[in-house]
């Protein structure tokens, strides 16, 4: 996470657009604040929290459409297919590119791009189809371009969507997470989270053909429902605008045991879950 | 934001959820999501009502009672006799673009007349459930019109059932001013309203407003309350309107696909269970 | 037995070259649908189809076919003509009729005839509008022309002409009573008044291709390929009622005079067809 | 609304109010329950069905049941105007009542209802159309009422119709959709209503069924009905259907018998 | 055996599926064959002997055909830029098409060889018949064509004095009138109509 | 019958202003008190929908002097657009438009022949290459048959039948004619050879003004 050093006072402190920072004038100004003409004090532009790298202020809005930066792991839907190229709708300002050399072409990472594969660009992905990718960079124009060029990337299968504000996402070293109670959770960083069975093969042995095969494994009852459940904890948290990491999402997981899975969905059932959660954290913080 | 596209997996996975009764979200093929309804919301209306399905879809429904002239050029003698003595209900859907992006400038347009067509079918007309001869004051000459407004806040699937309630709710809280009818003598009759509210009333017959039930049919099965994401799936949709006492006042289908003659009457039992 | 493969070039030809088509057909003086330069298509008209009008027709040459129905409202006269009602000709070119036609509201070619229908309706005073007086100042009738046409293939102002003047023959106006006290106009269904026209106008178009061959009653392709068409609307004393010659290569009065011949034995045609309808 | 591209009549014109006579006051059945037209209360008219009307059009059918006259059009398929890719072929239906179809003038400019009853005609006819069959392209249906007697057994005529025109334009269908009316009038079922028995009806149902896949396409009712009612109704009109289908069936194979 | 009456309607079920495979006008539901055209119903001795029989409907209405993958096309040149030429189809393989599709023709999809050298307005002039092959259903206006092959290319052209012109080699024609040469890449001549 | 100042086979007095509007070409034409403005803009870009590969796409707007274009107003365009069509060389600018927009100044009958005339003088003016030049002249027969030429609007009022016509300069072609009302056969004729007498009158008048305006 970030350095935290605690020599200003106006660390983490909540800002509001207009509002001064800092009239020190040696700091660098980041994403969120602007520089007024006369007095040169630091005025953020957005209502977040203030964040302090080194010589760098930036402000964190609460709510935003997702920024990308390089590396990133997204989950993007196909809205449009162009001739050598797909276009990716990733909650973003506008929709991200996906190049027909940036995936892994059926039949091995050797093969290379052939004509007709120019032509058939739907048997890889079709409008509407999910897909996993790393945020490669973005184009002069400001549109990003992503890239699948990873066995762990591509279609996603056995599993459904959820929605949740990308604030809440954190960045962390792997965002393919298997929770204990044996279902796989793929965070996206612009807020798409995937929640879908636990693949038992591992990565090479996926046989390079069948990746963008249209047709799901079998699930049985008890998995789809610790879907479901994952699920529902995941909206609860993201509706009391918790951040969500694969530990949290399992703690909620345990609190909502008490509860059916379908009750999940009253008010007063998240209400619980989310309280236990944040008792669990405050504990698990007072150890360290 | 209501997904519009969706990948051949998705719908795949929540066919064959459905096919052994457990739905993305937990719930079974026919169970209904919270409901949350507040009525009285807005003051200058006659009545209105607010209603939210799950933390989704969310409709508000305004009631305006207005006075009106009959109008009943040009039908048959006899016909128009009838439609002297009634008042009648004029309805208005629509989709706001914050509800979804779709719906944003002439997207709307189809889905909001569909709807409003459906309204007033149902709502004109004896199965209506309101008594439109009360709502006469001089026949011939003035008569009340009641004007149901319904604006969908946010899309979150089913909104033909949430529409359907909010509708009743706003009616069953709607006051009607009473109207003093003076008789001037030669035939003349002439009629104002009283001030008081106490003296207001309310429509006669709101108990039996119709509320509709969605089935949507996903494969061989249909399930009830849908997520945009299930719609998206489904490949028809049966609405049936019912009222209290287990009376079938509608059925309409929309959507493209076609329903096997035997589901058909199965589904339309599956109302009274609901119920 | 999908059609021969020669039935197939012709048809590639006639889109790729239509004039060089038509000369072909002319010069062995036939025309594409078999028929010689001055033969008429088979025409037929049928009366009072519609039972929800006041008068109605249908009217089928070749394949053009119109449906003519007149619907009688009641409104207030025009200030300065208290006496007149209104007569309101309109035609609906639909896309149900051709493929060149696009939905919404009528297009240039709709809007043209339903004018020329006007005109011919005024300037040839065809029907003594103060015929249509309910009430003096108060109340007249209003009889709305409607032309649906329904399959378009050529020469439609003839079809709609016959179409419009044989739905006025027929049409019944219902015995109307102005009511003091309601101000509402009542009309019996029994007793029913029938209109009686000056006169029974009815045109025929010639359209001119290369400058000098004359092609009676054209087809949609046919016409579609020549530019000038001559129109010429006689009634029954052998009077004219209108000439129209618009667009194409200049042509000289013999042509509008072998017109006027060919459109006085057509009228005495059609005026048969018409009687043998009723 | 002042419609500058017609001949313009007077802003405001009426219809008159038409007295009817004492002694024609309808009586939907005598006593052994025979209607006006002598049919008994489950009988369907005899319908007239003929294809081929339209020259210009790829298919096209014309169909006359008692008074209700009713052309329709099909062209296509042909290029879709719409910009998004669409894997599937797209179906648009126009109706259009003739101004002087019904009772009271219709407005020629197309109005709320005439959007809504197309809506309800493909909703009918897509389940039976191979739409797949035609990426990128587009079936434009234009349906003309010349004559409206009862605005329930019309919609049924217009599906029927449609139906066969498509078929004649040579479109892949997975089958013919029949589609028949009934009213509720009295507690009992009236098939395929006029315009006077329609003006008496607590309640109407429409249903169009693809007899030989044995599946409803679409189902339209209204009006304060029982569940046992209903599904008499469903069974009368689905034998409707059959009936209908064998009629469709002869309009399209009559110009092939008798050109061999 | 399916039963034999001659004339069938969409939706008409034909026969049992086991043992017989779906032509052309026919398709396949549960365990039965349906007709989907109106047409006369034919069965087809398999061309290889193991394949189980082919029920067909052969169609009787004409239809307006539809550009599909593979589809032998006769269109005009409509536009022209430096990348592409845009072309109108008229006939799909040998039925007119009523309303015209729009195709575009690729600079790399106008011949087989020396892709890249091919500089368009030496193939293709505005007015231009050509015959092409349709190779993708493309984005949502156009279709892809080629004229990568032989018996693809300009059919019929008028050259700049207004008389037709006749192709003398796969890359030049010459104008009746004036015997001046024109660049086309030109169809190679006198060769029916592929059926498609 | 009202009082005609003029004899019945003379033409009102006709003046012409070219450059009325500063646009590629236009001209004021005048029968009298009927007065039609026409400017003409083209060959100009035109629009992917309307392109005509091998010809120049014409466009007529005509512009009543009061109230909103209607039927009337789209039958003028349509005869106008038509008979202009036969006489430019279109094949010269394909694939461009010509916009042709009419608007009248002043009505005292007459209008679509002044209109024509208008249209003829602004294509010149604008230096648009044609093949021949359309003349428009109308004419009536009143109640006691004889013929008036160019007449005003009372005139045409009570005229038993109302005749336009627009010949070609060069074969006295008859490009368009349009007449309604009631008139036997030897009427039209009649007028016919009396309305070309007139055109020739108006050639000349129009020769006479090109000579004054490039001198």
């Amino acid at each position: 996470m970030f350095v935290r050093t605690q020599r200003d006072n106006f660390e983490s402190k909540v800002v509001t657009p207009g509002q001064v920072i800092t009239a020190d004038t040696q700091y660098m100004r980041g994403h969120g604040t602007y520089l007024n003409e006369e007095e040169s004090s630091h005025i953020s532009s957005v209502a977040g929290v203030v964040e302090r790298v080194n010589k760098l202020i930036t402000v964190r809005p609460l709510h935003t459409r997702y920024t990308g930066n390089i590396g990133d792991l997204v989950i993007g839907r196909i809205t449009e297919v162009t001739n050598k190229r797909w276009k990716v709708d990733i909650n973003s300002r506008q929709d991200a590119v996906l190049l027909l050399s940036a995936i892994n072409l059926p039949g091995g990472v050797q093969r290379r791009k052939t004509e007709a594969d120019e032509l058939q660009m739907r048997k890889f992905f079709a409008e509407g189809d999910l897909l996993a990718a790393e945020f490669q960079g973005s184009f002069n124009d400001g549109s990003t371009s992503l890239h699948t060029r990873n066995l762990k990337y591509g279609k996603l299968r056995n599993g459904s969507l959820i929605v949740v504000p990308p604030a809440l996402v954190q960045r962390c070293k792997t965002h393919f997470h298997t929770l204990s109670c044996g279902v796989d959770v793929t965070l996206g960083l612009n807020g798409y989270i995937w929640v879908s069975k636990h693949s038992s093969k591992n990565l090479d042995e996926l046989d390079p053909e069948a990746i963008y095969s249209n047709d799901n494994e079998p699930v049985d009852r008890s998995t789809r429902e610790t879907i479901a459940r994952v699920c529902n904890c995941i909206n609860a948290l993201s509706r009391h605008f918790m951040c969500i990491t694969d530990t949290i999402i399992a703690y909620a997981y345990e609190a909502s045991l008490k509860y059916p899975v379908k009750d999940l969905l009253k008010l007063e059932a998240m209400e619980f879950v989310t309280t236990e959660v944040r008792h669990k954290l405050s504990v698990v913080r007072s150890i360290y | 934001m209501a997904p519009v596209l969706i990948s051949a997996l998705e719908a795949d996975y929540i066919l064959k959820g459905i096919d052994d009764n457990l739905r993305a979200d937990g719930r079974g093929r026919l169970d209904y999501r919270e409901v949350i309804l507040e009525t009285g919301l807005i003051t200058q209306a006659h009545g209105s009502a607010r209603c939210r399905l799950g933390e989704g879809t969310d409709v508000l429904v305004g009631v305006k009672v207005d006075i009106g002239t009959v109008d009943i050029d040009g039908t048959e003698e006899e016909v128009a006799t009838v439609k002297a003595k009634r008042g009648r209900v004029v309805c208005n859907v629509e989709c706001s673009p914050i509800a979804s992006q779709q719906f944003a400038g002439r997207g709307a347009d189809d889905i909001n007349n569909e709807l409003t067509q459906m309204m007033s079918r149902v709502l004109n007309g004896p199965q209506g459930g309101l008594n439109l001869e009360k709502l006469c004051i001089i026949p011939g000459k003035a008569c009340w019109i009641v004007y149901i407004d319904a604006l969908v806040l946010d899309y979150a699937g089913n909104i033909v059932d949430t529409m359907f309630m909010t509708t009743r709710a706003a009616l069953f809280n709607t006051q009607v001013p009473k109207a003093i009818i003076h008789d001037l003598g030669d035939g003349e009759v002439e009629f104002d309203l009283s001030e008081d509210v106490e003296e207001w009333e309310r429509i006669e017959g709101w108990e039996h407003v119709p509320i509709s039930v969605t089935l949507n049919k996903i494969g061989s099965r249909h399930i009830v309350d849908a997520t945009p994401l299930e719609e998206l799936t489904t490949e028809a949709k049966l609405h049936v309107m019912v009222n209290r006492n287990g009376k079938i006042c509608g059925i309409q289908k929309s959507g493209s696909g076609s329903i096997e003659h035997s589901l058909l009457s199965e589904m339309v039992q599956v109302h009274i269970f609901v119920i | 037995m999908v059609k021969n493969s020669l039935a197939f070039e012709a048809e590639t030809f006639r889109k790729i070259q239509p004039q060089e088509y038509l000369r072909r057909f002319i010069q062995g003086n036939i025309r594409p649908d078999g028929r010689s330069l001055s033969q008429f298509r088979p025409t037929t008209v049928n009366q009072s189809c519609i039972t929800t009008t006041n008068g109605s027709s249908m009217v089928r040459i070749g394949n053009t076919t119109v449906v003519c129905g007149i619907k009688a409202e009641v409104a207030t006269p025009k200030f300065n003509s208290p006496l007149e009602g209104y007569l309101v000709p309109n035609i609906d070119l639909s896309p149900i009729c051709s493929p060149k036609f696009k939905p919404g509201p009528p297009g240039e070619l709709a809007q043209v005839l339903s004018e020329n229908l006007n005109n011919l309706l005024k300037s040839a005073s065809v029907l003594d509008l103060t015929s249509l007086c309910i009430k003096e100042g108060i109340a007249v009738w209003v009889l709305y022309i409607d032309l649906v046409c329904v399959n378009y293939d050529g020469n439609i102002y003839d079809a709609s002409v016959i179409g419009m003047i044989t739905a006025l023959t027929n049409v019944k106006l219902p015995e109307a009573t102005f009511e003091e006290s309601s101000g509402l106009v009542k009309a019996t269904e029994e007793l029913s008044v029938t209109l009686k026209l000056q006169r029974i106008p009815y045109s025929v178009t010639v359209a001119l291709f290369d400058g000098q061959h004359l092609l009676v009653d054209p087809t949609e392709v046919e016409e579609s390929i020549t530019s000038e068409q001559i129109t010429i609307v006689f009634d029954e004393v052998g009077q004219l009622c209108s000439i129209w010659k618009v667009g194409g290569l200049p042509s000289s009065p013999e042509h509008l005079k072998q017109c006027m011949n060919i459109a006085r034995e057509r009228y005495k045609q059609i005026s048969m067809i018409v009687k043998s309808s009723i | 609304m002042v419609d500058r591209r017609r001949i313009q009549g007077p802003e405001v014109s009426v219809a008159p109010i038409i007295i009817k006579s004492a002694d024609k006051r309808t009586c939907l059945k005598d006593e052994h329950s025979r209607r006006r037209d002598g049919r008994n209360l489950e009988d369907i008219c005899p319908i007239f069905l003929k294809t081929g009307l339209i020259s210009q059009a790829n298919g096209s059918a014309f169909i006359e049941i008692r008074r209700t006259k009713i052309a329709c059009g099909v062209y296509g398929p042909r290029q879709t105007k719409i910009p998004s890719f669409s894997g599937k072929g797209n179906l648009n239906v126009e109706i259009k009542f003739a101004p002087f179809s019904c009772q009271k003038r219709r407005q020629p400019y197309r109005d709320a209802q005439e959007k809504d009853l197309s809506q309800l005609v493909i909703e009918a006819l897509v389940p039976s159309i191979r739409l797949d069959l035609l990426p990128k392209s587009t079936i434009d249906i234009y349906i003309t009422v010349l004559e409206n007697d009862g605005t329930a057994s019309c919609l049924a005529a217009a599906i029927t119709c449609a139906s066969v025109a498509v078929a004649d334009a040579g479109i892949e269908m997975l089958d013919l959709v029949p589609a028949s009316s009934a009213s509720y009038i009295g507690g009992e079922i009236y098939m395929d209503s006029d315009l006077a028995e329609e003006q008496h009806e607590t309640g109407y149902l429409i249903l169009s069924y693809m007899p030989s896949l044995k599946e409803v396409t679409h189902i339209l009712q209204s009006g304060d009905v029982d569940l046992a009612l209903t599904t008499q109704a469903f069974e009368q009109c689905t034998d409707a259907c059959s009936k209908i289908y064998s009629v469709m069936i002869n309009s399209l194979l009559l110009p092939i018998r008798d050109t061999q | 055996m399916p039963n034999l009456t001659k004339y069938v309607t969409p939706g008409r079920r034909l026969c049992f599926s086991e043992g017989v495979t779906a032509g052309p006008g026919v398709y396949e539901r549960g365990e039965y064959l349906y007709a989907s055209v109106v047409g006369v119903v034919q069965e087809l001795a398999p061309t290889t002997e193991g394949e189980p029989r082919v029920v067909t409907v052969t169609r009787e209405k004409v239809h307006s055909a539809v550009p599909d993958v593979g589809s032998i096309i006769t269109g005009k040149v409509i536009r022209m830029t430096t990348k592409e030429a845009v072309v109108s189809i008229m006939v799909v393989g040998n039925m007119p098409c009523k309303d015209d599709f729009q195709g575009i023709i690729r600079s790399q999809d106008v011949r087989a060889t020396e892709k890249d050298k091919v500089k368009i307005y030496n193939s293709f002039r505005l007015g231009d018949i050509v015959r092409a092959e349709v190779i993708s259903l493309g984005d949502a206006r156009s279709y892809y064509l080629s004229t990568a092959k032989n018996e693809l290319g300009v059919i019929y052209a008028q050259s700049v004095a207004g008389a037709v012109m006749i192709p003398i080699s796969w890359q030049e024609m010459q104008c009746t009138k004036t015997k001046t040469m024109e660049p086309r890449k030109c169809a190679k001549p006198d060769i029916p109509l592929p059926e498609k | 019958m009202a009082s005609r100042k003029r004899p019945p086979s003379k033409i009102r007095t006709i003046s012409i202003e070219p450059n009325y509007v500063n646009r590629d070409g236009s001209a004021l034409f005048k029968f009298g008190d009927s007065a039609v403005v026409c400017s003409v803009n083209g060959p100009t870009e035109v629009k992917l929908r309307d392109e005509k590969v091998d010809k120049a796409t014409i466009d007529v707007i005509f512009k009543p002097l009061v109230g909103l274009p209607g039927t009337k107003d789209k039958t003028h365009e349509y005869i106008i657009r038509s008979t202009v069509e036969s006489v430019i060389k279109s094949n010269l600018y394909p694939r461009t438009l010509i916009q042709i927009v009419c608007q009248v100044m002043m009505d005292d009958g007459n209008i679509l022949a002044t209109a024509i005339n208008a249209t003829t003088y602004a294509l010149m003016n604008a230096g648009v290459e044609m093949k021949d030049i359309a003349v428009a002249v109308a004419c009536i027969v009143n109640k006691d048959g004889n013929i008036l030429i160019d007449p005003e609007l009372r005139e045409i009022e009570k005229a038993q039948s109302y005749h336009t016509f627009a010949f070609s300069k060069t074969s006295f072609g008859l490009l368009f004619c349009e007449s309604t009302g009631l008139f036997t056969e030897e009427q039209y004729f009649e007028c016919y050879a009396i309305c070309k007498i007139a055109a020739q009158e108006i050639i000349d008048k129009i020769r006479m003004k090109i000579q004054l305006d490039l001198t």
